[in-house]
């Protein structure tokens, strides 16, 4: 089967309209004023632009808030569960970044490649094909190529479009993808690379500035009692934007809700929904102790977990670069300069030692 | 740099070195244009990094909440009532508190930036009179300054700050203009449908990420509403009913002490109008009790005190 | 096996309730499954699910050698108050094993000392019960258990507690805070009994298990006996959610107390940040 | 809530009563054989004042047709002032309901003296019957979709 194939930029509408035919469609458009993954229409144009959508593409696998299973008691008090439906239609999404679809390979290693694997999360893994974009004018708050990204990078992706010249030319990087691109015309493999390369080559050096994330774990590592926790995250007022639209930020609450129509919670539900260690109330015990006290350890934790113990554990960071944590918080914190901060107290550290 | 930035920096030096102040609390740039972010000065270099701009969007009354050391706090009109209100009710200790007021013309929107760049990326910003130069790879963009002022400048009645110990001097216009509530009272006048369809479809994008409640000066609760568990006054889930009744209580509970500042509109990820809800409750108390928050550091806020004559046309 | 959907309670009918204690505010319920059932190891937890209310985590008071399946409940939340309303013949959820549980092959041909206090003992008898059995009994060598509660009418599992007494091949100090009539065991709290009892660390492993300021106190008399850090094994009790390392809630530097613990070895703990 | 037996719907309304005057109200009420609808469920409370917002928001969510509170008429109040905060309090949160969208009439606030047991009764049957023309709540009523 062809690995690559042309696609002209007339003809995206169509071959859109013909992939609707086949599988449920998702491509980031405007919903209610935000830039975010929706169900295309046929007939409707999704040209990629470039921009970035505000709520990744985390939401499709992980959303806000699921129903993990209904319960009510039967006849003679039996506790009967209903489980949703996985679901039964393959999802195609189109459009996606390369830096969005890369998180969804480090949310695998947490989901997919465990001993307990996430049933909800796989199905939705499993059933989904991913077209990505590349991204041929990186934001100035992109940081990718510094995380072990690229603007078209190819981590995650079923088939990877880039942009040549107003037209289109499409990679399959997997048997999904080699199917979704059976019918295209084919595209000559060495040409294509070559400006894939190029593509990819131009991008990489109009990114803004890089950050050091090499020994950065090992700064962690011996930086648990900085001072400089003390003072990181004094402009940072505790609210969960940063973690929310982060896409790698995967931390959850159960809740287990009771039908309000029910007699004596008989009847009810159990929702998962997004939650965060910025939030005081993650570690709160009952007995009002919190092993995570202040915005301190808060920050500390969330930058710990993504640039230490992930690595740790899985031998990546947990962050892809994206940006949007810097481009959506309230207070201007900037994750490049935190970093860059760390990189200062370590050294001023090391040369304290020295003398 | 211009010559607010450089007196904030002189005064902010001099208060520290007189020991006036153990940390100064202002704005300093971020690597984003029109974004300056919270900034706290120890010593002469850092309140050299102090800044004054389109950008200094954050309410600073919020950085007084719990805090020991005396402070200096660089701020504006709104931020000087937050302050107040915040002094009323015993939540900032006003003798450890030195006000550096800095009259203010208004603070750009970083939601309506976005609405005019449409997903193009910005990497400067240059101020030319009254009008913004905006500058990204391959565009650039002149708007006037008066269209990405966020709304609450717009019916901002304090452009010059009711109280303050050190005034930055500028040439922001004084005074200001009286707030007439046109917006809210064209949303009265729909249907109660109407208002009911635009509130549930306008609250459906929260992500409960409680920026909003997290920026704003006024709330300060030990513990939200949201995060009791016992009782459990809403779920922890999604449910959009759950997100509404966390909306609307946020609302109620700034009566009478929301100054208006927009702090919680401007903190929203996903761009959502939440200065209808709490504006709604501002002109009902004015209208009903003749009270504004912060305005007037001696009168008590208005949900505190009551007249035997209060209105209650609205019992049975 | 574990369970498919690790979120889904599997159904479970409660057959006994046992008042523990004089105060009325602990209680043992032994379940039985109806369905679906899972196997579990000493030292793992369940999350316990009460229809309308909630879950919470308990770990396993049962020994893995008995058919049922037995939690230990103190009533402080909402959760375990809904519990102690429960009566026998009702249906609950129950979902796991979660959690390593007490590391049997660095047990295994050692001396035991085990070393409980209050609630926190429940774990330890599941321990106990096990390696006393006939099939387990000759895997371990000397079993010492040192047990302390707040008065006499505190201690749980009495009946067990006089069999044990009466058996061989298990020292058992049990100690009450204060003088109490008709008392005539130990008085004192755990870390100073341990300090008399003193066990002898060759070839011993510890577990300790109870309220955070026992723990404290006893960690030093342990060293002082010469215990190193890593023949001691503690059990974090930690906010829990989902059970296997997900959520995110129990995350302590890179491990995760419900699925990498809850049974740590002091030597672990020590390259832990101090956030438990 | 519907009414299983007959399967038509009768109003629920959560009624908030002041310890001192208006629960008084209601017990004189009764004891006077003055005749109101059946469709209140009454929550003693030692005064308006005690009456947080978040109850009334909390009942609602939980399906409440309807929610009346009342207090001891003003000047009255056994505690001096509490029925005073609530009329402030109270005033800024119906005038909010009502501006989000939340029936007129959903929620009544109204003073009943304990020697106004006619008067508590023309109120809920005054109540009952509005909430009834309203019909089953559904606006801020949990959904558990």
């Amino acid at each position: 089967m062809r690995k690559y194939a042309r696609i002209e930029r007339d003809a995206l509408p169509s071959h859109l309209d013909a992939w609707i035919e086949r599988y449920g469609v998702f491509a980031p458009m405007m919903r209610d004023g935000v830039r975010r993954f929706g169900v295309l229409s046929a007939g409707s144009d999704a040209q990629p632009g470039p921009w970035l959508t505000k709520v990744p593409v985390k939401e499709m696998f992980l959303p806000q808030t699921e129903c993990l299973y209904r319960y009510r008691r039967g006849t003679n008090g039996g506790l009967e569960i209903e489980t949703p439906q996985d679901p039964a239609r393959l999802r195609l999404i189109f459009g996606v970044r390369p830096c969005d679809a890369r998180a969804l390979t480090l949310l695998d290693h947490v989901f997919r490649s465990t001993d307990r694997p996430d049933p909800y999360y796989c199905a939705r893994r499993e059933s989904t094909i991913l077209v990505g974009i590349g991204c041929s004018e990186p934001r100035s708050v992109c940081f990718c190529t510094s995380v072990g990204g690229s603007p078209f990078g190819e981590e995650g992706l079923d088939v990877l479009l880039v942009e040549t010249g107003g037209d289109y030319v499409a990679k399959a990087l997997t048997l999904k993808g080699e199917a979704l691109i059976a019918e295209m015309p084919e595209a000559a493999p060495e040409d294509t690379e070559t400006l894939i390369a190029e593509a990819r080559r131009h991008a990489e050096a109009s990114m803004g500035d890089a950050v050091l994330t090499a020994g950065l774990k090992e700064r962690l590592d011996s930086g648990f009692d900085a001072p400089l926790w003390d003072r990181i995250h004094e402009p940072c007022i505790g609210c969960g934007v940063c973690a929310f639209l982060c896409p790698t930020c995967h931390c959850f609450d159960l809740a287990h809700e009771a039908d309000t129509r029910s007699v004596a919670g008989d009847a009810g539900r159990c929702v998962r929904g997004w939650d965060t260690c910025m939030f005081s109330l993650f570690t709160r015990q009952a007995s009002g102790v919190n092993p995570r006290p202040s915005g301190k350890e808060r920050m500390r934790q969330r930058l710990m977990h993504k640039f230490r113990y992930f690595v740790e554990n899985y031998g990546e960071a947990a962050c892809v670069g994206c940006g949007r944590c810097i481009a959506n918080c309230p207070t201007a914190c900037d994750i490049r300069e935190t970093i860059a901060r760390i990189d200062d107290a370590a050294e001023a550290d090391s040369h304290a030692q020295e003398t | 740099m211009n010559d607010r930035s450089e007196e904030i920096r002189r005064v902010a030096k001099r208060l520290l070195a007189e020991g006036k102040a153990d940390v100064v609390i202002g704005f300093r740039d971020s690597r984003l244009p029109l974004r300056a972010t919270p900034h706290f000065a120890r010593t002469p270099a850092e309140a050299d990094q102090l800044v004054w701009g389109l950008g200094c969007t954050s309410n600073l009354a919020k950085y007084l909440l719990d805090r020991e050391e005396c402070v200096a706090v660089v701020a504006k009109g709104c931020d000087v009532r937050a302050i107040v209100a915040t002094v009323k009710e015993n939540q900032v200790n006003r003798d450890r508190v030195t006000i550096i007021g800095v009259p203010c013309a208004g603070v750009v929107s970083w939601q309506k930036l976005e609405a005019v760049l449409n997903g193009r990326d910005l990497t400067e910003a240059i101020q030319d009179g009254d009008t913004l130069v905006l500058r990204g790879r391959e565009f650039e963009q002149r708007v006037a300054i008066s269209d990405l002022l966020q709304d609450a400048c717009r019916t901002c009645t304090v452009h010059e700050p009711v109280v303050c110990d050190v005034r930055i001097a500028s040439s922001a216009p004084a005074g200001g203009r009286t707030d007439e509530f046109a917006d809210i009272r064209e949303f009265e006048a729909l249907s109660p449908d109407e208002r009911w369809e635009w509130f549930r479809r306008e609250f459906s994008r929260c992500i409960r990420c409680y920026a909003c409640r997290n920026a704003c000066p006024a709330c300060y609760c030990e513990q939200c509403f949201v995060d009791s568990t016992n009782p459990e006054w809403i779920g922890k889930g999604n449910d959009l009913t759950d997100t509404l009744i966390f909306h609307i209580v946020r609302a109620f509970h700034s009566a009478g002490r929301c100054v208006d500042c927009g702090a919680c509109e401007r903190a929203c990820p996903m761009g959502i109008d939440l200065r209808r809800l709490t504006r709604k409750v501002q002109k009902d108390v004015k209208e009903l009790f003749g009270a504004d928050a912060g305005v007037d550091p001696d009168s008590p806020p208005a949900l505190a005190v009551f007249r035997p004559d209060d209105p209650e046309d609205f019992t049975w | 096996m574990p369970q498919a959907n690790p979120y889904v309670p599997l159904p479970v009918k409660v057959t006994d309730i046992v008042i523990e204690t004089e105060d009325r505010t602990i209680k043992t319920f032994a379940m039985e499954f109806l369905g679906e059932r899972f196997e579990y190891s000493c030292g793992q937890f369940a999350e316990v699910f009460v229809p309308g209310k909630g879950e919470a985590p308990f770990g396993m008071a049962s020994s893995p050698m008995s058919d049922g399946l037995e939690f230990t409940v103190s009533k402080v939340g909402s959760v375990t108050s809904a519990m102690h309303d429960l009566e026998v013949g009702q249906q609950i959820g129950v979902r796991g094993p979660f959690g390593n549980g007490f590391p049997m092959t660095r047990l295994e041909g050692r001396n035991l000392v085990l070393i409980g206090g209050g609630f926190g003992f429940t774990t330890l008898r599941s321990l106990i019960n096990y390696a006393l059995h006939p099939r387990n009994r000759s895997r371990f060598d000397g079993l010492k258990v040192i047990y302390g509660a707040r008065t006499p009418g505190m201690l749980l599992y009495k009946p067990e507690l006089d069999a044990w007494g009466k058996q061989a091949g298990i020292s058992l100090h049990l100690t009450i805070d204060r003088e109490t009539p008709g008392w005539d065991k130990l008085v004192g709290f755990v870390p100073a009994v341990t300090e008399r009892v003193a066990p002898d660390p060759d070839n011993a492993v510890a577990v300790v298990c109870g309220p955070p300021v026992m723990i404290k106190y006893t960690l030093p008399v342990l060293r002082k006996l010469g215990f190193s850090p890593d023949q001691v094994l503690l059990s974090l009790e930690m906010k829990m959610r989902c059970g296997i390392g997900q959520c995110g809630r129990c995350n302590i530097g890179n491990k995760y107390v419900c699925r990498d613990g809850p049974v740590f070895s002091l030597a672990e703990l020590s390259s832990l940040p101090d956030e438990f | 809530m519907t009414d299983t037996a007959t399967g038509t719907w009768q109003p629920r309304i959560i009624a908030f009563l002041c310890n001192w005057c208006s629960y008084a109200g209601a017990d004189l009420a009764g004891v006077s054989r003055l005749q109101y609808p059946p469709n209140i469920r009454v929550i003693r409370v030692p005064c308006s004042g005690r009456v947080n917002p978040l109850l009334i928001l909390k009942a609602l969510r939980e399906g409440a047709d309807g929610v009346l509170v009342a207090g001891c008429h003003p000047g009255d109040c056994h505690y001096v002032s509490g029925n005073y905060a609530a009329r402030r309090k109270f005033a800024v949160l119906k005038r909010l309901l009502e501006y989000v969208g939340l029936e007129s009439g959903r929620v009544t606030f109204a003073w009943v003296s304990a020697s106004e047991g006619g008067r508590f009764a023309e109120l809920v049957t005054d109540v009952t019957e509005k909430v009834r023309q309203l019909g089953p709540a559904s606006r801020l009523v949990a959904s558990h979709e």
